[in-house]
């Protein structure tokens, strides 16, 4: 399969400062020894772009502990207490956006859209800084599109052609995050020889590097 | 009542609020409970924002599937019927009106039907997760909660925490009561006869319009 | 099975100057039969929604020959003379949308969404009367969502709840028409005890009515 | 040389542009007809924005399947590692810059870039298609069509029908020349030395950026 790589090789596609888009809920889904790795490197000031803030000692919250990152881009933190204290202590930057519009803003990255319009978040804090639209007396938040250099993918099923099936409810973020990213990187379960093509979550087109689970 | 039976009161209560073929989607902690109570002779189908419908009870420890978890990354099950979904699918689900009643917990509710439960500043910032979209997308919203928090009024004039989302609010249920958000206000249309009406008002700091409330039933 | 419905009822979902949004690619992955059972019908002054006109005898097309319709929204219409033919004579009205935009129109709909910004149509006749928002010095055109009275789609496989699982380039516009109507009526290839959870395109709660292709 | 001949050309020339692992969609017509020359020693996956990645050659007779069509509606068949997906996901790939190259036929184009193909008002209106979206997402956009159309010129100093988009096309390829557009205008690139560059430019209505043009090679 010419897109594995060894996780040896991880580290090569990082560096300080970028932004990486982690798929998985509450780390189900979430592509563990992919974030191992990102821990063993010394990569710096990322910036994270997830549902939510992981568990301690778990998925994002790994990167969390270690001080890899700068900003943090989730609709929730609670499960991780860590991350709201270095939120406190002005040690983590924290940007919370309500679930549906996180994905959507990560939808219209990967899909090619300047925007959208949602009620989402109307006469919150979400409101600040952002432009409200009025349409026949209805008031819209202007969401703007969200992109990354790299999405981090859990995937139970990889093709030989590095397609992608996900099961159960570790689908959640992963098969938008491998949209919008210049970078694909997929922590496969299974690697298998061909997936039904009517049952292809995420394309091949959107894959550039898989690594095999427990290998 | 013990804090359990505050619990299930209220669950049971909001239960009576469900339709054969609704779609739901209930919030972690005490609307959870909610899925314990739905009559039998309806079919309810629980929604969970992680990515699925047909949401199952919490299997037995040797049946536990940890790809299959709720949006608190509990382990749980799918029903007959139910199947998968993406976040993003599952938000057009939930903002697109899909979703008959979502029923949330909050830290404070008001009298336009405005609810404050994502953040307390300087103080707990766990974010808002789905609820803003659930709140503004889905066609009833319920709070579930305890009236008051130790005796500290929760259904106020004016939410003085930073607001979840403002006028969305449809019902709120209690241990003590039963009230509706109408255009002129909050309404009191059950009240719990264990309490008093003066007991109840004494515990609301929003004006409460109170015309002839039944007696909540909860078997 | 509770949502199936005998040929005979279409006929009472219908209504004089309804909105129907029909599946379908060049008339692959369209209902005939239900098309057949407005055609029976006497409705009149339909506005439909479909990525073309069908072709002569076919799909919409058998709508447009028979005088039923009032407006088509479309992004191509070549493949269908007549439907040509009888805008230019006006008694056609024919909205041409580009395709990307169509589909994400109704995909709003669907999804409570109220609008998205695009570039595709920037600079030509379908920016015509729509508003145009600036960001970042890049022009978007806003596109507005589409909702109808109906949804009419073809499954390959619908299960006894009503989830339905669509097969090769039949699937096209479907899945996303069947969440932007109040009721959605599906033509299924075949009725199949359950389909896999994973698999599902549309689940049941999109589906009012099941027909049974050919009986 | 004769139509089919002319055809042939200017399929194999764009074939040419195409390189491994390019996302390609080819327009129906003449751009249908690159597939037949894809380079051996490269793997291209061509798009369809029916739904599908992976569109193969048309089958035999006997293998027809009418499931599996092109944008035109004919039938055709999946490569291996191919997929099927719905129109939403087709049309995020496109406007999303997913596709490398897409490859259509034009009734105009003009020395900005500008293209116009989808309407000659009061004489033929097929529509848009996903045309629109595809020369606004495709990273790069070529026109492969015929020089003029029977004498009459198609690349203009500005098109006059009713435009696909402004300023996406990014190069054009006929039986006469290639030619790129740049910043400062059209730039002859290659020309087929059959025709001298006086009778290309009598057949080009823009203006040429001439500079030491290369000649076109198609094997």
């Amino acid at each position: 399969m010419k897109k594995k790589i060894d996780k040896s090789k991880i580290s090569e596609l990082l560096f300080d400062g970028m932004s990486i888009m982690v798929g998985g809920f509450m780390c189900i889904g979430t592509p563990e020894e992919i974030i191992d790795e990102i821990v063993k490197s010394d990569v710096k000031d990322i910036t994270i772009i997830c549902n939510d803030a992981g568990l301690p000692g778990q998925g994002v919250g790994k990167l969390i502990s270690n001080g890899q990152v700068k900003k943090l881009i989730a609709s929730h933190i609670g499960l991780n207490p860590e991350a709201g204290t270095l939120m406190s202590e002005g040690k983590l930057e924290v940007t919370l956006t309500p679930q549906g519009t996180l994905i959507e803003q990560i939808r219209a990255g990967g899909s090619g859209l300047g925007g959208f319009l949602t009620s989402t978040g109307l006469g919150t804090l979400v409101e600040d800084g952002k432009k409200i639209i009025t349409l026949n007396e209805s008031n819209y938040l202007l969401e703007l599109p969200i992109r990354a250099d790299l999405a981090i993918v859990y995937g139970t099923e990889v093709d030989h052609y590095g397609n992608v099936l996900y099961t159960k409810t570790t689908r959640n973020f992963n098969p938008v995050i491998a949209t919008a990213t210049d970078k694909v990187l997929v922590q496969a379960r299974h690697i298998v020889k061909e997936i039904n093509p009517d049952y292809i979550m995420t394309p091949h087109i959107f894959v550039d590097y898989v690594i095999e689970e427990g290998k | 009542m013990e804090k359990h039976e505050i619990r299930a009161f209220i669950a049971k209560r909001v239960s009576k609020e469900l339709h054969d073929g609704d779609v739901v989607n209930l919030g972690i902690g005490l609307p959870t409970l909610v899925a314990n109570y739905i009559p039998q002779d309806i079919e309810v189908y629980l929604q969970s924002e992680n990515g699925m419908i047909g949401l199952g009870p919490a299997p037995s420890e040797e049946n536990i599937d940890m790809d299959i978890t709720n949006a608190g990354g509990r382990p749980v099950t799918l029903e007959k019927g139910g199947m998968y979904f993406d976040s993003s699918t599952s938000f057009g689900i939930i903002r697109g009106g899909h979703v008959d009643v979502t029923v949330l917990g909050s830290l404070q509710v008001d009298e336009q039907g405005s609810l404050a439960n994502w953040i307390i500043p300087g103080k707990m910032v766990p974010g808002m997760g789905g609820a803003m979209d659930l709140v503004t997308g889905a066609k009833k919203v319920i709070i579930a909660m305890t009236h008051t928090n130790r005796g500290k009024a929760k259904i106020l004039k004016e939410c003085t925490l930073p607001l979840t989302a403002k006028n969305q609010v449809d019902l709120i249920i209690t241990e003590m009561a039963v009230m509706e958000v109408k255009e002129d206000g909050l309404h009191l249309i059950e009240y719990n006869n264990t309490f008093s009406i003066e007991e109840i008002i004494k515990a609301t700091e929003a004006n409460l319009i109170i015309n002839n409330p039944s007696v909540m039933k909860v078997k």
